[in-house]
């Protein structure tokens, strides 16, 4: 992997600024491409007990985007540490930078699966803060500033870990909730989650989704995606990740130049299982067409 | 890319795609077909895989909505990708086995009687197709199966006698996979079933294939599409 | 014309739901339909003065979607009434509803273009609040409750025109200022206009627009739009115009039963300029496959 | 929906594409052509006419992006999405006339040649086209024009005299139609030149094609492409 990529986040070195996406991507992609290429894998979101996610139909097609109801199926920190963290762990003596997608629906769910992983060796926790919240009365501890300060603040006094704070686009105020997450200590700021949407079955005349809403991501979204990390990267100092319907090298590069160090790849891992790769060498191609020797120089100028 | 050598429709709304290249695969497993390079649709569309050889792969596909519709379009030489092979197929079978198909289910089981006849412990394969209207591929299902049974607009399951053969594969409506689970009275029969849910990756990633099943959530993509028809609940 | 599908929108019989939106039609799709078939037609924004609109480009297109940045370039209210008025009362008089959609930078503009139209026949006033505003401080009239409330206080005051506000989906949050609307008697609300998005040339180096920020549409909005209409009309008791990516009558109907009363076809007429007649088609179709004879039936029912 | 009778690559990226039907329109007219069914691309693309009869109607075009991409994958009895004829073309002219066409810019340049050698009262049709690399479509234009001139490499502006002819309707590259229009020294010569500007409608709705001219701001799709030369503001 050549220098060229090498970025710097925070105190982390990522060997280039691509991440898959939490949710989107698994150890089983290495059946299509060396996944020791990655700058980052980002696990699906945890939480700290097993769930077994909604019932009724998960994924959806809508025009250039899909929307996914997977409601947080995952295994619970526990086996996921040990079943899983293993392989991925291969993957970080390779030079890929790990990271923890945690969610909760309490503070204290948050807290101890946070904890839990502040024991291993991984890069970086993730806080996904735009998961279902039952103590804040059903409200989301992302889509308030009040709520997510609390819940920063919470988790930054238990781990050393770098904390970044995935953000949802549905808040009221992307902008504000950023620089709340700042002001508690994150180390970065990764957005944007899923888009808060809606499909019918006209025929049924029943929503698509069991939930009635569900997340809506993909090429659809990127140029909100774009304007939103483009708006809180000129408000805040540490470093962003940039996702949202990123599918090529040009993507890519447009959230850099919106100001974000690290990119995620999601939904277009769907799209094509090569997408990571081929997006790391777009970037790459690009830089040297135009003779530039670092992202760094065309970080933000915009 | 992969390059088409053909796309004929066989019957209204039913394809052949065959597709030039040495792809790997076994029976029951299936390929993520792209046969459009804009971002929309965004999804692969899953199938399995009908026949293969060191030249070439094929797919048996109904036009359904706008994915399949976009693959018709599609002719000799144009451009397609296809991403696999994934999940886990048909298992090794042996003694006398029904291969059981509902319409398009046929797809996997013509690669599944090609492999099965290779096998010294596999006594008779007698193929069951069930049609709405035409029969199709018979010729070719004809030269895998020791005995071919049609039924054209009634219920192919009805003609199986499932208790009869060690090995049931089945794949085609889901009315059509119960009635099959539901004849078996004995031990004997091994009931093994392809089952057809939404999919976002096709290789265990996004968890949007999960089905219920009796030892707990399965993924379909990646622990199946072919489970034991025990293990499944119908809805 | 079908009785089946005619809806009453507050006081106004509309013949059908179907209304070309504002800045994407003109009377010159004659060329293609019969434009007495429309349920009805939004005007462009109309500001009091004449505007040149915006420099650079002012369409870029994304994944089903487009983003434009025109600028309210129009005519001023005064050249509107008398060159392209008389043209739309044409329409009127053969069962289209006229709206006109207003925008300002200042409240007096507003208040004085409002007041223009009242004297004219038109049917309805569609306020545009998602115009910089240059009073507020930069802010939008519609990126807050505060903001807009007072807005509509003050045209309600002077206007007896059926007032509709027309939403954006980049507020704070879109329900509470639904509600304030209601409360300061609005006669109903439309809703979405377009999505703040950027756009960049990563060859250049530069925003594709020279204002930075343009207003996604289209498709890929769709299904993000259908859920603020569905959590608006939860909450709203005054009639809805369903407006966001609708394509074809599958699109309408799942705004109906979302619970929209009207729909708004905007990008879609770029894409196939027969598009407002055969969505109109589409819909009666399907009421009559389905059997259902007004769309009362499924309004609302999810 | 019509159906393409050809669409042949008559050089690199160069297509000539003709649809089947009796179309409507004038020299300098333009059509808003989807080549695809699907919501992405958004936009139709405008094309000039090129030629047209009560069969058909044909168009030149050169891949430039994602949209003339999936033109170029149209064949023989694929169907096709247009919509026009849009905007005002070129005026009728009389005396001596120069045509200057500049790559794929000549497409406008034949219906014209075509409609004005109809005309009584137009003496002689001469036709200035510059090519990068290959000149395309010589014969054609060579027969409905009283003499050609070809340049390839270098800069077909140069070869016009424009002040000898009574009218010179020009279409391509901003740069050549710049270098026409300096030329004029006299009131003889009436410029007439088809621009390009990102379209959405092509009907006059969407004020996205507006473009700065001596007389205010103007629709390119509506009262345009074509301008009289004075008119344009170049960038
Ligand atoms: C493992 C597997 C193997 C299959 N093998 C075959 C085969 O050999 N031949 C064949 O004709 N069909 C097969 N199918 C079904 C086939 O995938 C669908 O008919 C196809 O995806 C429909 O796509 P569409 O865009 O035309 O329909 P749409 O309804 O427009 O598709 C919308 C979305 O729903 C999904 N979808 C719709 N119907 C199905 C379905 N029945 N199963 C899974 N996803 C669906 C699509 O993939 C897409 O993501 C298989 C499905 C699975 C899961
Ligand atoms: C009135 C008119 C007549 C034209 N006639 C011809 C012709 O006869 N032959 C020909 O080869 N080309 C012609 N063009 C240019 C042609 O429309 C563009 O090359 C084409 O739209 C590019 O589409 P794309 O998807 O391949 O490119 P992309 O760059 O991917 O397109 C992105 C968007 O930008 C627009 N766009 C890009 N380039 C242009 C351009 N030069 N002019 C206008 N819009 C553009 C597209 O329409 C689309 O909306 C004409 C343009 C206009 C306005
Ligand atoms: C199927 C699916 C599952 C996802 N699961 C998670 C998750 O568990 N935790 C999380 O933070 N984000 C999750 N996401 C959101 C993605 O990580 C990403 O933020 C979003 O999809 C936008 O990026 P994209 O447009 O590149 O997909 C999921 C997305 C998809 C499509
Ligand atoms: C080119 C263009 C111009 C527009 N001009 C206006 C306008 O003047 N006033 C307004 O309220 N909305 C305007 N809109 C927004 C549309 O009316 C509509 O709310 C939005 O495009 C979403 O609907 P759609 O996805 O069907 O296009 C414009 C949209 C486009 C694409
Ligand atoms: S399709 Fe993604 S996990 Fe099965
Ligand atoms: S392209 Fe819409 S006004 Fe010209």
């Amino acid at each position: 992997m050549n220098n060229m990529l090498q970025v710097q986040f925070g105190n982390i070195t990522f060997q280039n600024p691509v991440i898959a996406a939490s949710g989107t991507f698994s150890p089983d992609f290495e059946q299509h491409f060396d996944l020791s290429r990655l700058g980052g894998i980002c696990s699906k979101g945890l939480t700290l007990y097993p769930r077994a996610g909604n019932k009724g139909i998960r994924i959806w097609e809508t025009a250039s985007g899909i929307m996914n109801s997977v409601g947080l199926e995952n295994k619970g920190v526990d086996l996921f540490i040990q079943q899983d963290l293993p392989i991925l762990k291969k993957l970080k003596d390779k030079g890929v930078r790990i990271i923890i997608n945690v969610s909760g629906s309490t503070e204290e769910e948050y807290l101890r699966a946070v904890e839990l992983f502040s024991k291993e060796e991984v890069d970086i926790i993730e806080l996904n803060i735009s998961c279902p919240n039952i103590k804040g009365g059903g409200m989301l501890f992302g889509m308030t500033s009040y709520a997510a300060r609390e819940l920063v603040r919470q988790v930054r006094k238990i781990t050393s870990l770098p904390l970044v704070i995935k953000l949802t686009p549905n808040a009221d105020n992307i902008v504000k909730i950023a620089q709340c997450c700042e002001e508690e200590g994150a180390d970065g700021l990764s957005l944007v989650n899923t888009f808060n949407a809606m499909a019918i079955d006209v025929k049924k005349r029943k929503p698509a989704f069991n939930n009635v809403y569900a997340g809506l991501s993909g090429p659809a979204i990127k140029p909100i995606a774009l304007r939103m990390v483009h708006e809180v990267c000129q408000k805040v100092k540490i470093p962003v990740i940039g996702i949202g319907g990123i599918t090529n090298g040009r993507d890519a590069l447009e959230f850099v130049m919106a100001g974000a160090t690290c990119l995620q790849v999601g939904t277009a891992n769907f799209m094509n299982p090569f997408s990571c790769a081929r997006i790391i060498e777009d970037i790459e191609n690009f830089l040297r067409e135009e003779g530039i020797e670092s992202l760094e120089e065309i970080r933000g100028i915009l | 890319m992969a390059k088409i050598i053909f796309n004929r429709e066989i019957d209204k709304n039913i394809y052949y795609l065959k597709i030039a290249g040495n792809y790997q695969g076994l029976m029951g497993q299936f390929y993520m077909l792209r046969g459009w390079t804009t971002c929309h649709p965004v999804l692969g569309r899953p199938f399995s895989i009908f026949d293969l050889d060191e030249q070439a792969i094929s797919f048996i596909y109904r036009v359904i909505g706008e994915g399949t519709q976009l693959l018709s379009r599609l002719r000799k030489d144009d451009e397609i990708e296809l991403y696999g092979p994934y999940g886990r197929g048909f298992p090794q079978a042996k003694g006398k086995i029904a291969l059981v198909g509902g319409g398009v289910g046929l797809a996997p089981l013509y690669l599944a009687a090609r492999e099965l006849r290779k096998q010294r412990s596999v006594e008779a394969i007698h193929t069951y197709l069930g049609f709405q209207e035409n029969a199709i591929l018979i010729d070719l299902f004809d030269k895998v199966s020791h005995r071919l049974a049609i039924d054209i607009g009634g219920y192919i399951s009805k003609m199986v006698d499932v208790n009869s053969y060690d090995y049931v594969f089945a794949c085609g409506p889901e009315e059509m996979m119960k009635a099959i689970v539901e004849q078996k009275k004995s031990e004997r029969p091994h009931i093994f079933l392809s089952l057809e849910k939404r999919m976002g990756c096709g290789i265990g990633a996004c968890l949007s294939c999960t089905c219920q099943t009796s030892s707990g959530n399965k993924l379909t993509c990646k622990e199946g599409p072919v489970f034991p028809g025990e293990e499944i609940y119908f809805e």
